[in-house]
């Protein structure tokens, strides 16, 4: 019960995340402020969904592969926001 | 709580349509692989809540998997976006 | 039986929407894409009739097939984007050219 | 209508509206990025349909592969033109007569059967694997991945005939210029042995759950090219022999033990006291030369003199 209402609330608290994430790409002016606003979404609303789901995990290998999910797609999000910044500089201003 | 996990699933699924807007309409090519980023961060989202609603074996290995290879798109546009094909994406101009 | 009429006939939708991609582009990179999408209807399709068990199980053996075709494809996809591209290297177009020997366009 | 009923609905008029965008969009660049989102749509798919091996797969080549060879292609022949498709209405008709054909024969077939999930289930005790579809790919349609296996090579040797004469026999792609300490270069070191180790995984399990030689082998051949583009290894001369033995390992081992068979009675017949064990290493050998292939094709003709 107690892990019902806990994972109730991570998940809506991701779903937040992915929302206002979404929503900020949709809208934001430029790219970069756009690369902003989706790093929020990968990094924090799929961590709390994972986090939400993890009150739920039957074993603790399922939590081992949960917390891997979300450390990959860290990883992944921060590489491709750096070649992806970089990329979308005007050609005079890459460092 | 299944129901709760398919209402989750099914916002998800409503920010991956507005994300393929960008995608379909840019602007810029940069733009366009954001989306595709984004949207792959929402489908690992939902294959997790999944994970729940089927516990079956593997759906969890699905979304690791998904995990694994989602800068996959963004590194093949980045080397693809230089002048040969081959390039250094974070030396070149 | 609800899950095989909505993918079944999603299935059937992306066939269609496929020929129509593959008939109306000239570029051959999107035939190639096009082509895809009339395969990977198809495999959903199957897949739809192979979940029409009783029990609610997926029969394996189109599950099976659709791996061996799914792999099979991405091949031939390989294969088609590898002549595109030395096509594209040799005469500088996209497409391929008219059959019209009176068109030199 | 329940609520998994309504996720379907809407999963499926995603697909379809990504489809549709990928066939009108104008440009050649956004239809190719959508595209490997129809792909990831796809794999969700695959999942409410009870098929997580396939989603495996089709989510391992959509999101590692697809999306590294068709970039690449959008990138190269991409005349920033943009394309829209031509209106054909003779074609529009043919097309939705197709549609209507197909749809009339899902809702006829729509009624429940059984198909050869009993047939399956009988025979799952002696085929060496748990896993049903497992069971189906290496053991009773044996044939169908041997074939399949070959027409993988088949593809690549027809990707390296379109080598010019002066680099045949060479290293396949070009040289890849990254910073070693930079961004890429790290991803590229971080990643592959945890990609490997996955793909391992997925083989290993694939006995008994979801997984297997194709999905394992996809993943295998996905941080391999990771790791090429990444300037962290050179793909090999496709001359090396040591490449063409890797390449023909896999088909080799299981026509080996399809011929080892006949001690059981036919041509890829296993014997139920040894189909596990021959099973796994039919599966590990397979996804390695799967793995290879897979990247080379990626990769494409061989461009650079040996």
């Amino acid at each position: 019960m107690i892990a019902d209402v806990i994972t109730v609330t991570l998940i809506s608290i991701g779903l937040f995340f992915f929302i206002a994430g979404t929503a900020g790409f949709i809208r934001f002016p430029d790219v970069h402020s756009r690369l902003h606003a989706l790093t929020k979404a990968d990094n924090l609303g799929l961590g709390f969904v994972v986090l939400g789901v993890v009150a739920q995990a039957d074993s603790g290998w399922s939590v081992l592969k949960l917390l891997l999910v979300w450390l990959l797609a860290l990883t992944a999000a921060a590489t491709t926001a750096q070649l992806i910044a970089r990329f979308a500089l005007p050609p005079g201003e890459r460092p | 709580m299944t129901g709760f996990l398919y209402a989750a699933a099914l916002v998800i699924l409503a920010t991956i349509c507005v994300s393929m807007w960008r995608v379909l309409r840019g602007p810029t090519r940069a733009d366009r692989i954001m989306g595709a980023q984004l949207i792959g961060t929402g489908g690992v989202a939902v294959l997790v809540l999944l994970s729940l609603v089927h516990r079956q074996a593997g759906v969890l290995d699905l979304a690791l998997l998904l995990a694994l290879l989602a800068a996959f798109a963004a590194v093949g546009f980045v080397k693809s976006q230089s002048a040969d094909g081959a390039g250094d994406p974070e030396g070149e101009s | 039986m609800t899950q095989t009429l909505i993918f079944g006939l999603t299935g059937a939708a992306l066939i269609a929407l496929g020929f129509y991609g593959f008939v109306s582009h000239r570029h051959l990179l999107r035939q190639i894409v096009a082509f895809n999408l009339i395969g990977s209807g198809l495999f959903l399709l199957f897949g739809a009739l192979a979940r029409r068990a009783p029990d609610g199980t997926s029969d394996p053996v189109p599950q099976a097939m659709i791996i061996t075709g799914i792999v099979v494809s991405f091949a031939a996809t390989a294969l088609a984007e590898a002549i595109a591209e030395r096509l594209h290297d040799r005469t500088g177009r996209p497409s391929l050219p008219d059959l019209d020997p009176d068109d030199d366009d | 209508m329940t609520l998994g009923d309504a996720f379907d609905i809407l999963l499926c008029l995603l697909i379809l509206t990504a489809a549709a965008g990928v066939i009108g969009g104008r440009d050649l660049f956004g239809s190719v990025a959508l595209f490997i989102v129809y792909g990831l749509l796809l794999t969700i798919a695959w999942v409410r349909l009870g098929a997580v091996d396939v989603a495996l797969a089709e989510g391992a080549i959509g999101a590692g592969l697809t999306g590294v060879l068709l970039l690449g292609a959008a990138a190269k022949m991409d005349d920033g033109a943009g394309q829209r498709p031509s209106f054909r209405p003779g074609a529009l008709l043919l097309c939705a007569g197709v549609a209507g054909g197909l749809g009339w024969a899902v809702v006829s077939l729509a009624q429940p059967a059984a198909g050869l999930i009993p047939l399956v289930r009988e025979n799952l005790p002696v085929a060496g694997a748990d896993n049903p579809v497992t069971a189906v790919l290496l053991n009773f349609r044996g044939w169908d991945t041997l074939m399949e296996a070959a027409v993988l090579l088949i593809a690549l040797v027809g990707v390296w005939a379109l080598s010019p004469e002066d680099s045949w026999g060479g290293r396949s792609g070009l040289t890849q210029r990254v910073r070693v300490d930079g961004v890429l270069g790290t991803f590229g070191r971080f990643l592959p042995p945890i990609g490997f180790v996955v793909g391992v995984y997925l083989v290993w399990v694939g006995t008994s759950a979801p997984g297997g030689a194709f999905q394992g082998g996809t993943v295998v051949a996905a941080v391999w090219l990771l790791a090429i583009m990444a300037g962290v290894v050179e793909p090999p001369p496709v001359a090396s022999i040591r490449l063409r033995l890797l390449l023909m390992a896999g088909p080799a081992v299981f026509l080996a033990t399809g011929i080892w068979g006949f001690a059981a009675g036919a041509f890829m017949a296993f014997d139920p006291a040894y189909a596990k064990p021959l099973i796994l290493a039919v599966e590990l050998v397979l996804a390695l030369s799967i793995a290879a292939t897979l990247a080379l094709l990626v990769i494409g003709r061989p461009r650079r003199p040996q």
